[in-house]
């Protein structure tokens, strides 16, 4: 009966790591796509203060 | 271009879900209970797809290599540096299994067979080079670098295995993989956890390489912007 | 000493650059550079530090690759690693490139085989006694100063007798006696029809060559001033060039 | 023709440089020696079971002191940017390499060739048989030509020290195996039909090794 014990943990650990792997991914999606907005409006706001972005 | 991608992502999503819940039920319920291991031995098919993925990723990485430098375009730099990264997760996965599935059988954590010993010096090797890449330095050099690393790395994994391998046979080996029948339904079970896994991994890597296309484009817009600034 | 070049050139430009750019990661060094250097000028690419100018000499000694536009070298293509264009270039940098366990002759005669140069010790030899190191020839090279271990720097860069010389910085380290050594061979060059272009940050160096100075600034070629130009208009130009951007 | 007398010009200027210094050569001499000490201490190693121990600590004492002459070798190269001027010079990269790894192995082998004799006196093991020095000149030429392109990947970075262990210890694993289990078998008396599978793999290595390397150097060595 102990046996299921290994096999619960065989497949809570892969699992778990494919999960943490792609939370860790979404995260720096997140933040990654927040910055570019941010970035953009920062263009944005130059372009119309008449400055050329190169 | 990527306009299509983002459309095609939900729908791969979808599908790998599927195979997924598929591949579980066909483990867990519809292969029959191994009759000398017990419910344990269901380890094996995850074991086995996650070994998979990991070879493939390394293949998929040591091809993309090859392409970067035919190409030198920084697409299939982030291919490379994704794929490794992923190949390195389910190798890793797949040693924590097998050191699971093994504990019950064998009665031991770790065995020094030739599979998981290469599997466990490619996985310090693999995990170096992705180090390399942290450590600074031209973009450029670090994919170049990466490339040919891949390269050397995946075919280096056939002699490092024919060579523990030898290593053992002359070493009596105290423990043998004791083989079992597989029945018919078992490898359907086995089956769809490769094509579940396989799915899994197209998943991962387009998100990986969506991210790494992410960060590239914010890297270069910030220095775009600190370079106008008066 | 220095024979003049044979008449088998195959472009009147020495170095032609085509919008060139260069950047590190995001940082660009260099940007659309376009320039045309003919066949036996004497260059002067004079700019504050960080303008650029190694960027710019190492792309051209094909040390560095650029990151978009085209570099001909004597009409000849810079595109990857070929022994034709090794053979025309003359390099000074930063380093010496000299090994410090070796002597100025050893170093001298070492480089001298990889180039395949002729009757290589008496030519060595005259080198060296130009540049006046012949009494410390056969020392270590790690025993001589900077200054002389730059003079050793300039005879390996000329040792092949190439017709396009690129020197960055030539004159950091060098003494006063070793700056007049290094005068006089640059005029002796270009007498015998060789292109030189070097980099200084050093205004009065680059007044007291004559030649064409250009001046690099944030990666930009800002302006071009000829030979007839005088000392005054050369600092004012400069000062204004400098001067514009504060 | 010229490619060839470049190799020869920068295996000629490597010994000469190392018959001045002598520092790669006594660095690696040293550290062997004190490889072979401390393993001997460590372990406990006695007559009586010194066969089972001393192909590995021979090979591991090779190994970590190759690793220390390679950081040095590419350690001189960049010295004074010597690395720029061989770039500069017309000659296909992959020279470059042909040279470094032959004066690589070069070095290694006058190491090895003087730790023997004193690891034979300390522990009583002859070192006298050919097929030996064979075992131990297929070795070095697989861990050098391996060791040569990961030295020159890691020469660019921070922390190469570090890198090129790392890197390269991995992949001479068929090299480690094969190398010790062949040194075991000559150290007992064993035949050369029981350890050519052994030998046959160390030749494959060394050729794959050689030829990956000459195409791929060229990648690494760029700045």
């Amino acid at each position: 009966m102990s046996n299921l014990v290994y096999l619960a943990a065989a497949y809570a650990v892969a699992w778990l790591a494919i999960c943490a792997y792609l939370f860790g991914i979404a995260r720096r999606q997140r933040r990654l796509e927040r910055e570019l907005d941010r970035l953009q409006r920062t263009v944005e706001g130059k372009t119309q203060q008449g400055e050329t972005v190169r | 271009m990527s306009q299509d991608q983002n459309d095609a992502l939900p729908l791969v999503v979808g599908l790998t879900a599927v195979l997924v819940l598929f591949s579980l039920y066909a483990v867990f319920i519809f292969a029959p209970t191994e009759r000398v291991m017990g419910h344990v031995q269901r380890i094996f098919y995850y074991h086995v797809a996650s070994a998979w993925v990991g070879f493939l990723a390394f293949l998929v990485a040591c091809a993309s290599g090859l392409l970067y430098l035919a190409k030198r375009s920084p697409r299939w730099d982030r291919v490379t540096a994704a794929s490794v990264e992923i190949g390195l997760l389910f190798s890793t996965i797949a040693l924590v299994e097998g050191s699971l599935w093994a504990r019950p059988v064998w009665n031991t954590w770790w065995t020094w067979d030739p599979r998981l010993t290469t599997t466990l010096v490619m996985c310090l090797y693999y995990a170096t080079t992705l180090m390399l890449r942290r450590l600074g330095g031209s973009e450029e050099r670090n994919a170049r670098v990466g490339a040919v690393l891949s390269i050397v790395g995946f075919v280096n994994v056939p002699i490092v295995f024919l060579a523990i391998r030898m290593w053992r046979t002359i070493h009596p080996a105290v423990l043998t993989t004791s083989g079992f029948a597989v029945a018919p339904r078992m490898l359907v079970a086995l089956l769809a956890s490769l094509l579940a896994f396989t799915a899994l991994y197209v998943c991962l890597m387009w998100t990986r390489i969506r991210v790494a296309r992410l960060e590239h484009d914010v890297s270069a817009l910030r220095h775009r912007i600190t370079a106008t600034r008066p | 000493m220095i024979g003049p070049l044979p008449q088998s050139q195959q472009s009147e430009w020495a170095i032609e650059t085509h919008d060139l750019c260069k950047s590190f990661g995001h940082v660009s060094a260099l940007q659309d550079i376009t320039l045309r250097v003919p066949c036996g000028a004497l260059v002067t690419v004079l700019g504050p530090n960080a303008a650029g100018k190694t960027t710019l000499l190492r792309v051209l000694a094909t040390l560095t690759r650029p990151s978009t536009g085209r570099v001909l070298l004597q009409g000849l293509e810079v595109q990857g690693h070929d022994a034709a264009l090794c053979n025309l270039i003359g390099w000074v940098g930063e380093q010496t490139l000299l090994y410090g366990h070796l002597s100025p002759q050893e170093n001298l005669r070492f480089y001298g085989r990889m180039y395949g140069v002729d009757d290589l010790d008496t030519w060595i030899h005259a080198l060296l006694n130009r540049l006046g190191v012949g009494e410390r020839q056969e020392d270590p090279l790690h025993t001589l100063s900077r200054g002389m271990q730059q003079r050793v720097a300039i005879a390996r860069a000329i040792l092949h007798r190439p017709p396009l010389l690129l020197l960055d910085e030539p004159y950091s380290s060098l003494d006063r006696h070793g700056a007049a050594i290094l005068s006089s061979l640059l005029g002796q060059l270009r007498d015998a029809g060789h292109t030189v272009l070097m980099t200084t940050h050093d205004l009065a160096r680059a007044s007291e060559l004559g030649g064409e100075v250009l001046i690099l600034l944030d990666g930009r070629l800002v302006q071009r001033l000829d030979p007839q130009r005088t000392a005054d208009d050369l600092r004012a130009a400069y000062d204004r060039c400098t001067g514009e951007r504060r | 023709m010229s490619y060839w007398r470049s190799v020869a010009a920068i295996v000629a200027k490597d010994v000469l440089a190392e018959a001045r210094s002598r520092e790669a050569l006594s660095a690696m001499l040293l550290f062997a020696l004190m490889v072979a000490v401390t393993f001997n201490l460590a372990l406990e190693l006695r007559i009586d079971n010194v066969l089972q121990i001393a192909p590995g600590l021979i090979w591991v004492a090779f190994v970590f002191a190759g690793v220390l002459g390679l950081n040095r070798s590419f350690a001189a190269e960049q010295d004074r940017a010597c690395i720029e001027g061989l770039m500069l010079a017309p000659v296909d990269r992959s020279a470059i390499y042909i040279a470094k790894c032959i004066s690589n192995t070069l070095f290694m082998l006058t190491a090895e060739a003087l730790f023997l004799p004193v690891f034979s006196v300390l522990f009583r093991v002859p070192v006298g048989s050919p097929a030996l020095w064979l075992v131990v000149f297929l070795g070095t030429v697989g861990f050098a030509s391996a060791g040569t392109l990961f030295a020159a990947v890691a020469m660019n970075s921070r922390a190469r020290e570090i890198l090129l262990p790392l890197l390269l210890l991995p992949i001479v694993v068929p090299v480690l195996t094969a190398a010790t289990r062949s040194t075991a078998q000559v150290l007992e008396g064993q035949t050369l039909a029981a350890y050519a599978p052994w030998l046959r793999l160390l030749l494959a290595f060394d050729i794959i090794s050689v030829v990956i390397a000459v195409l791929t150097f060229e990648y690494v060595i760029e700045e």
